[in-house]
């Protein structure tokens, strides 16, 4: 209706013919988590080629999901990329509806309402096994906390959180199983799925107030899995001094947060990288109903570099992170989270 | 300060309160105004004070044309008024209310209790109006407000004109003979006075001069020599007697027993202290006391909105212990409240729906829990028919009633359904002679189909005037029960927990002067 | 609650008749009425503010147009041009998105588009509407009982979960158990609207307060309790519920033009609610009661009103109208499964919706309407009008709507016979 | 002088009423449930304390069994004395006994599960920091409410704050100044709530509805626009301000005497605002305003510009308290991340009953509880940590329905005020 509008970020490539639309999940696009990296992602592919143009929809809820999905293909978007499991079913129905658009679904496949899988023929699906980056980050939380405490803690209860947790619960039981260490992790238990949880994604203060709790109980490295309420706990661990060190999720906190000096790496999930290569394939008529599921093998997740903890991390340390990426890489060493992409 | 007021005019929309008002006050002068309720009295002193802005005309202090644009430049020029309906904060004391807007500080804004008591306590010895600076205003009686207000009003920087209306109307008589002095003391000083009084015989006592308005304008000055019937015809525009007529009583069986009744405040006090009290049918008992001593919580145990803490309570000769308030209302208690704003009226509903207020879930007015408005709306036409209730329709709310019509929306409401017992506290307060005289007759009209009626009134005119036999009530007790010729000083004393002989007066003045809480 | 017995104004003098003897012309007559501040004009005049600064919101966040104002003297036409498109485009979009989509009239006058296409802003507007319908009368009834609901969001998340649970966990009939479902979400929301009625009638607490309280304790409760087996979707991993049999899913209402119109049957029940609650108010005995409670309860208690009863009543009913709400949802566009922000705001929004509409059924129906269309238009209107903007709008036509006096003053409006319309002033 | 109105001095009653019996049966009952609990679950276990900034090893174990039963029995003591009956001025101090005896207990009681500690220093320095965005929102409120607005938008100011706040210290590189920022800010958002309340008489209940979605909607939409730039919102530290060797008193020392300036203001401004509400002629007019506004005006007071006033400057509280989300926790600006706290603060007001004390009891309940339940979860406690994250909630709702009971309003307040026809 208003295609001379100008659009969002300015960089916009007036006359492209093909238009890239995302649908946010509740959170909105700068929740500085899923819905920013995805969308970073599609100004990435803008940028990459200027016959894309992109655009977005804002969901504050599910039920906003059936509508911006309409409203994207009313638009004359040709590829429409949907944020969240939770949107699964309704891609999968705008999907079926829409047979001349490209669609994908970000942390789902195709599913119909009850969850079942469907085939379809225009929907791509992209998932990531975040578990086991969130190994190695375990891994190296094990190695190097000095109190033998460590602590995690989520934003919601929900399975892109809780694959984060569990990974680096089992990263941290690996440590202590191989080299006889008994590191205690706080925050969550694997085996019950019960944690802490701010049930919100906002309240950072919320956030650095439960860290400063962890670490008045004796934990020295933090992994908050909880969008910008996380950066509660690189606060938190910033006022503690030097011996209270974090790690970040998602993308390298080193360099999309100001606290690159506490954080000893971070649990990578390239879901910008992968957004944008969906929406490249879609350009060239490649994406169709493939399914991408992000490892350690084809780099999709992965830990961070070290950056300022280069030094600190012993060479022995390294080498193990080495060699267990190579083994879950080979099959050997399988993460398993009850939210693992394949689970669900 | 000599007052001059040339052609005040008020207008609130298309409706003028108040039209051409000329008026002039000598110093020193008692300078009384009279008119029915909503004659424009009370307007027009809220425009001497700044509280109004008057619509034309001029307000002129010794020759100056003055322009008040707020209470604080009236006070400033020498005014100090005491409103008809108080301007006192509840939670503050009584130094912080008379402090208020002219605080004692010590500097920086800082303020001084002990200066602000010590202001208090001047002025009242002053005037010998007794005061505790420390009492908290929302639990005084009203009189004592009304004293605090007084107080207020003297306690200007320099008060040359003070501005009573309607000062007396909660006072007990023995308040009034001492305010009427107190007003005599200070006209003799100098200070003007401008006085609103709707009880004549004060007006005669003690005004230089009397100006009567009616429907906003001046109809009559009158010269405290008139006589009562021609002030009241002045004002009302006819002939109005002042006599209740009735014949004597014929009481039958009894209607309200109250056996041993006490009740416990919240706070702790036994506002009610074993109090024993019988009303029969067709007759009149006038509850005398000063305010404060129990009535109010009498009446509200009578009407079952206050738990008896012992006691027991009978309506013809059934315990009603358990009874809601819509029970006992339905069984045939009536009861208009002594505070006809706060506990008889919801002013926001229309006067038709003020007049069903407690029964609306009735047969005609309603059915199956549903209201029948044309029901409703034909109960209003006739009550305001009956009553000479003035308002521009049933539909109109009652807030827009001027408060003697209020109080008849009250009366229609309570007389027109079949009713076996009434608690009729301060029925006639602040109501004008006209609207007086009406109420007066309904109650006696009412004794006379053999209701039982308990009165309860702090003015002892209106007791004598109604009651069949009068219980005098003092510190949650009935102390005495009288005959209606009791000399009005035998009660006084029963009033303030004296006995009846006179001997012991002196003594007992010294102790109540000294029971201000 | 207080009220306002010693403060002796009126609310505003109204303006001296003007005389005129000559009987006025039709144009004269219809011209005063624009200039003067009727609640019509005043809601007209409020639209149009409003979308004044929103028109000044825009210009403002938008970059490019923002670019042309830096050479403005140099060539203004640019800026002027530049403006004028944006804000034409932007309220077209909000337009579109909330009322009628003018490229689908175009196709669909071509044949190219059906009917059902055409209906689907409107579809959207009514859809969002439908729980503020609920919340708005939840807050509106107490209002009238001098009670302060500010807990419609947290009876509206039990009634969520009410209707939720009958609706997954029987097997009935439709007929049976549709209405067992919508019941189950009007008593859940009922049932937490009571405990501050209670609560105050018993002990004299605030409802302000115990509302808040348990509008935080209602919206862990759901998460916690989505988290539960009983609950939890059985196929997704997700906080995300089971989803509602077919049989206990609300009718949609325009599905028979195109499949994906949402608007439901709640939409209807909302409607009938309101009316039960304008005849609840204005004809019942007990809407005669819960009125003198509110407005004084005083003088309510010497009629023989009970007072703690008509707080616990009215709260327990404004409880089931949010719980209805919050059955709309569970049952309606969320039957597939509802997640911890199913919800939104529609409680607290309620409280707007319910004092625009001077807790008036009618007006609460208005306005939730005005909000419906507010939040589609926004919706469909994103990012070429950021969702920012367009609660900026929201709230500035809801304060222009609220204080007619200040629409008069900036427009010079005369004040009507009768004085200005305005909000009941109330205090807790 | 003939006779005179003195209504006789009071007799105080000697029985207990009612209410008393009643809450004393509930303290009995209460009491005796606890001492039920002690016997059924608590035989063998024990509840640690712990010192752990100023004496990092010492710790106390306390058995739970004793401490509860004694606590329990204390509870219970209190309520047969209010049921044989008590004057009332002691009422007060039994049922706060009692209270105080309950919460202890259910504390002795929560903290003997496995691997929990009491870490005494550390929980009440966190809860009396977590308090202070409440004494600060709460503070607004009274100032407002007082003087006859009510000011719901609290919420909104909160935002003005934390978002003003770390732009101004962003933009001048001081601290200090973006808290005047974040006070400026504040007050500038009530000053709309000032002007509509006074000047055009709108329900002032809707006005803070409306700031609340006006600051939501402006502080996100700015955070959009500068989200672009660097160096508009990047994080500040509020220095933790410590007093030498007073903190290193065991206990006393971190929880009072290391603390970040939020901290001292707070305490501080619960005293300054008492003091000028009940000391000054500024707080006699206010509360004479709130109560009573016909009274003041036939006083010579300027009502409706005195509302303005206060109004305005209550917004310089709330700013501030917005500072807090961000400069006080050393945060960069988020959307909406004050959480729903303003609401949370209007509660602590009422439960304060519109008194600066009460607001800071209110405050420190909030803080507490919050604190704690952060302290369990992260321990690991079995209760799940929704229920914990209740637990404020609950206990508000059980103070203010069993202690406070009925809190009455400035009767005057959300009243607009008309002076005559002017
Ligand atoms: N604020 C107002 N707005 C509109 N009309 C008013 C207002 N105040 C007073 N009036 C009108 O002015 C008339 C005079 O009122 P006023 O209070 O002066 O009467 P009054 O002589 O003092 O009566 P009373 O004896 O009852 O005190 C009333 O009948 C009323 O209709
Ligand atoms: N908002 C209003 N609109 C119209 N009239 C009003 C308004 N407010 C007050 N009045 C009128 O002002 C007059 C005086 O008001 P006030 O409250 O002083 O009455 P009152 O003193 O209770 O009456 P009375 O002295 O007869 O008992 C009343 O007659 C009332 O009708
Ligand atoms: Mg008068
Ligand atoms: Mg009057």
């Amino acid at each position: 209706a208003c295609g001379d509008a100008p659009t969002d970020g300015g960089s916009d490539n007036a006359d492209a013919s093909f238009l890239a639309c995302m649908v946010t999940d509740s959170g909105g696009i700068d929740d500085k988590s899923f819905n920013e990296s995805a969308w970073a992602g599609m100004e990435a592919a803008e940028d990459e080629n200027s016959d894309i143009d992109v655009k977005y929809k804002e969901s504050s809820n599910t039920d906003d999901y059936d509508p911006n999905l309409q409203g994207s293909v009313d638009d004359g978007c040709d590829f429409i990329v949907g944020v969240g499991g939770l949107m699964s079913a309704n891609v999968t129905t705008a999907a079926q509806a829409n047979e001349g658009v490209g669609f994908a679904i970000v942390d789902g496949s195709p599913s119909d309402a009850e969850g079942a899988p469907v085939e379809t023929s225009n929907v791509y699906s992209i998932q990531f096994d975040t578990a086991q980056s969130a190994f190695l980050a375990g891994y190296v939380a094990a190695a190097q906390t000095q109190t033998g405490t460590v602590a995690t803690w989520g934003g919601m209860q929900i399975p892109p959180v809780t694959i984060f947790m569990d990974g680096f619960a089992e990263g941290i039981a690996k440590h202590n199983e191989d080299k006889g260490t008994d590191v205690k992790l706080l925050g969550w238990d694997e085996a019950a799925q019960t944690g802490t949880f701010l049930n919100n994604f906002e309240d950072a203060a919320a956030g650095k107030s439960t860290s400063d709790t962890f670490i008045s109980q004796g934990a020295d490295i933090l992994f908050p899995v909880a969008g910008p309420a996380g950066i509660g706990a690189l606060t938190a661990a910033e006022e503690a001094g030097d011996a209270v060190n974090a790690i970040w999720v998602d993308t390298d906190g080193f360099e999309s947060t100001d606290y690159g000096s506490k954080l000893i790496t971070s649990a990578e999930k390239g879901l910008a990288q992968a957004v944008q290569d969906a929406v490249l394939a879609a350009y060239d008529g490649d994406a169709g109903n493939g399914t991408y599921v992000g490892t350690l093998e084809n780099g999709g997740v992965g830990i961070a570099p070290f950056h300022d903890f280069d030094a600190a991390v012993s060479d022995e340390t390294k080498a193990e992170v080495e060699a267990l990426t190579q083994q879950i890489i080979d099959g050997t060493l399988v993460v398993e989270s009850p939210a693992s992409p394949a689970a669900s | 300060m000599r007052l001059e007021l040339k052609g005040l005019t008020k207008k609130f929309g298309s409706f003028t309160a108040d039209d051409d008002i000329d008026l002039a006050v000598e110093p020193g002068q008692i300078h009384a105004i009279l008119g029915e309720n909503g004659a424009g009295k009370s307007t027009l002193m809220n425009m001497l004070y700044g509280i109004l802005q008057p619509t034309s005309g001029e307000i002129l202090i010794d020759g100056e044309p003055m322009a008040f644009s707020g209470p604080g430049d009236a006070i400033a020029a020498g005014i100090g008024m005491v409103h008809q309906h108080f301007k006192l904060v509840g939670p503050f004391s009584v130094a912080d209310n008379v402090q208020l807007g002219r605080e004692h500080t010590r500097g920086a804004g800082v303020l001084s209790a002990r200066a602000a008591r010590r202001a208090v306590l001047d002025v009242s010895e002053q005037y010998g109006l007794r005061l505790d600076p420390d009492a908290v205003c929302e639990d005084l009686p009203v009189g004592v407000q009304q004293r605090v207000e007084i107080v207020k009003a003297l306690s200007g920087p320099k008060t040359e004109l003070l501005i009573l209306d309607e000062p007396t109307a909660v006072l007990t008589p023995a308040e009034i003979t001492e305010l009427l002095q107190i007003m005599r003391n200070l006209a003799a000083s100098g200070t003007s006075i401008l006085f609103i009084s709707h009880k004549l015989k004060e007006v005669q006592a003690v005004a230089d001069k009397i100006t009567v308005i009616r429907r906003g304008k001046v109809v009559a000055e009158l010269e405290p020599t008139a006589s009562e019937s021609e002030m009241a015809s002045a004002m009302v525009g006819r002939a109005v007697s002042l006599q209740v007529d009735k014949t004597p009583a014929a009481p039958g069986e009894p209607r309200l027993e109250v056996k041993d009744l006490t009740v416990v405040s919240d706070a702790g006090v036994k506002v009610l202290d074993g109090l024993e009290l019988t009303v029969h049918a067709g007759e009149i008992v006038g509850l005398a006391g000063v305010e404060g001593n129990g009535q109010t919580e009498l009446a509200r145990a009578i009407l079952g909105l206050v738990k008896p803490d012992e006691g027991h309570i009978a309506v013809d000769g059934n315990d009603v212990h358990g009874r809601s308030p819509a029970r006992r209302i339905a069984d045939g208690l009536g009861y208009i409240p002594e505070d006809r704003g706060r506990d008889g009226l919801v002013s926001e509903f229309s006067v038709a729906e003020n007049i069903v207020l407690n029964q609306y879930r009735d047969a005609p007015y309603a059915k199956g829990g549903v209201v029948d408005t044309a029901a409703v709306h034909k109960r209003a036409v006739d009550s305001i028919a009956e009553f000479d209730i003035r308002t521009q329709s049933p539909d109109e709310s009652a807030s827009s009633l001027s408060g003697g019509n209020q109080q008849k929306v009250i009366i229609a409401r309570e007389f027109s359904r079949p009713r076996r017992f009434l608690v009729a506290a301060q029925p006639t307060r602040g109501v004008d002679v006209g609207a007086t005289e009406f109420i007066h007759s309904r109650l006696i009209a009412e004794r006379d189909t053999g209701t039982g009626v308990l009165l309860i009134s702090s003015e002892l005119d209106e007791i004598y005037a109604l009651a069949d036999r009068i219980a005098v009530i003092y510190n949650g007790r009935i102390v005495g029960e009288v005959a209606p010729d009791t000399p009005r000083e035998v009660i006084g004393r029963l009033m303030v927990g004296a006995s009846a002989a006179p001997e012991t007066q002196t003594q007992t003045d010294e102790d109540a002067a000294g029971g201000d809480r | 609650m207080s009220d306002s017995t010693t403060t002796e104004a009126p609310a505003e003098p109204p303006a001296p008749a003007e005389e005129s003897e000559s009987k006025p012309s039709f144009m004269r007559v219809f011209g005063g009425y624009l200039t003067e501040a009727n609640s019509v004009m005043v809601t007209v005049y409020s639209l149009l503010l409003a979308f004044l600064i929103g028109a000044i919101l825009l210009i403002v966040s938008d970059e490019y147009t923002r670019s042309t104002f830096s050479y403005f003297f140099a060539r203004p036409q640019d800026a002027l041009a530049a403006s004028w498109y944006l804000v034409r485009d932007s309220y077209t979009a909000l337009f579109e998105g909330a009322i009628l989509n003018l490229n689908t009239l175009e196709s669909y006058q071509a044949g190219q588009a059906d009917f059902g296409n055409l209906l689907r802003p409107l579809s959207e507007t009514l859809t969002y509407a439908t729980p503020l319908i609920f919340t708005g009368l939840a807050v509106g009834l107490a209002f009238r009982a001098g009670l302060f609901n500010i807990g419609a969001q947290g009876q509206l998340i039990f009634g969520m979960m009410g209707a939720l649970i009958v609706g997954f966990s029987l097997d009935l009939p439709i007929w049976l158990h549709l209405p067992l479902a919508i019941i189950a979400g009007g008593l859940a929301g009922g049932a937490l609207g009571a405990v501050p009625g209670v609560l105050k009638a018993a002990t004299g607490a605030h409802e302000v307060i115990s509302s808040i309280m348990l509008n935080n304790i209602a919206a862990l409760f759901l998460v916690w309790a989505l988290g539960t087996s009983f609950l939890h979707s059985e196929t997704k991993s997700d906080l995300v519920s089971k989803p509602v049999d077919e049989s206990a899913m609300l009718p949609t209402l325009l599905s028979s033009f195109n499949p994906s119109l949402r608007v439901n049957l709640a939409l209807i029940i909302g409607f009938a609610a309101a009316v039960f609650t304008w005849w609840l108010l204005s004809k019942s005995t007990f809407g005669f009661r819960i009125r003198a409670v509110g407005f004084n309860e005083h003088a309510a208690a010497t009629a023989g009103m009970r007072i703690g009863s008509t707080y616990t009543t009215t709260m327990t009913a404004a409880g089931a109208l949010a719980g209805l709400g919050g059955a709309a949802l569970a049952l309606g566009v969320s039957s597939g499964g509802i997640t911890t922000n199913t919800a939104l705001d529609y409680g607290f929004s309620g409280i707007t919706v319910a004092l625009l509409g001077r807790a008036n059924p009618g007006g609460i129906v208005a306005s939730a309407l005005l909000f419906g269309a507010l939040k589609a238009g926004a919706l469909s209107a994103q990012p070429d009008v950021p969702v920012d903007i367009s609660t900026l709008l929201q709230a500035t036509i809801v304060l222009f709507i609220a204080a007619p006096a200040l629409v008069k003053a900036i427009l010079h409006l005369r004040t009507p016979r009768g004085g200005l319309v305005t909000l009941e002033a109330k205090g807790w | 002088m003939a006779v005179d109105t003195a209504p006789a001095p009071a007799l105080v009653d000697d029985r207990a009423p009612a209410r008393h019996a009643r809450a004393g049966t509930v303290y009995a009952v209460l009491g005796l449930l606890l001492v039920a609990v002690a016997f059924t679950w608590l035989g063998g276990k024990s509840t640690v304390i712990a010192f752990d900034k100023t004496l990092t090893d010492a710790s106390w174990s306390v058995p739970t069994f004793g401490a509860v039963l004694v606590l329990g029995l204390l509870c219970a003591a209190a309520g047969a004395w209010m049921l044989v009956g008590l004057p009332q001025r002691q009422f007060k101090l039994a049922s706060t006994a009692g209270v105080a005896a309950l919460v202890l207990a259910l504390l002795f009681w929560a903290y003997s599960q496995e691997g929990t500690v009491f870490r005494a220093e550390s929980i009440l320095a966190g809860a009396l920091f977590l308090s202070m965005p409440y004494i600060f929102g709460a503070l607004s409120g009274v100032v407002c409410e007082r003087s006859g607005v009510i000011n719901i938008g609290i919420e909104g100011q909160f935002l003005m704050g934390a978002f003003t706040g770390v732009l101004v210290a962003n933009i001048t590189g001081s601290i200090y100044a973006g808290l005047v920022g974040a006070m400026v800010a504040g007050s500038l958002s009530t000053m709309l709530l000032a002007l509509l309340a006074t000047k055009y008489q709108v329900n002032q209940v809707v006005v803070g509805v409306i700031l609340n979605l006006l600051a939501l909607g402006f502080t996100s939409f700015m955070y959009d626009q500068l989200k672009k730039a660097e160096g508009f919102n990047d994080a500040f530290a509020v220095p933790v301000i410590s007093w030498g060797p007073l903190a290193d008193i065991p206990v006393i020392g971190p929880v009072l005497f290391q603390q970040k300036l939020f901290v001292y203001v707070g305490i501080v401004m619960v005293a300054v605002v008492w003091f000028l509400l009940y000391r000054t002629r500024w707080g006699l007019r206010t509360r004479a305003v709130g109560e009573h506004p016909a009274a003041a005006d036939s006083m010579g007071v300027n009502v409706n510009r005195l509302r303005y006033w206060n109004v305005v400057a209550a917004g310089l509280l709330a700013g501030f308290g917005g500072a807090w989300f961000t400069l006080g926790n050393s945060l960069a600006f988020n959307k909406n991340m004050t959480a729903g706290l303003g609401f949370v603060a209007l509660a602590v007001m009422i439960v304060g009953r519109w008194n600066p004390l009460g607001v800071l009891a209110g405050a420190l309940i909030f803080g507490f509880t919050t604190q704690i339940a952060r302290d369990l979860s992260a321990a690991g406690s079995s209760v799940p940590g929704e229920f914990l994250q209740m637990l404020p909630y609950a206990v508000t709702l059980v103070v203010v329905a069993g202690l406070i009971g009925k809190a009455k309003a400035p009767a005057a307040d959300g009243v607009p005020y008309n002076p005559g026809d002017k």
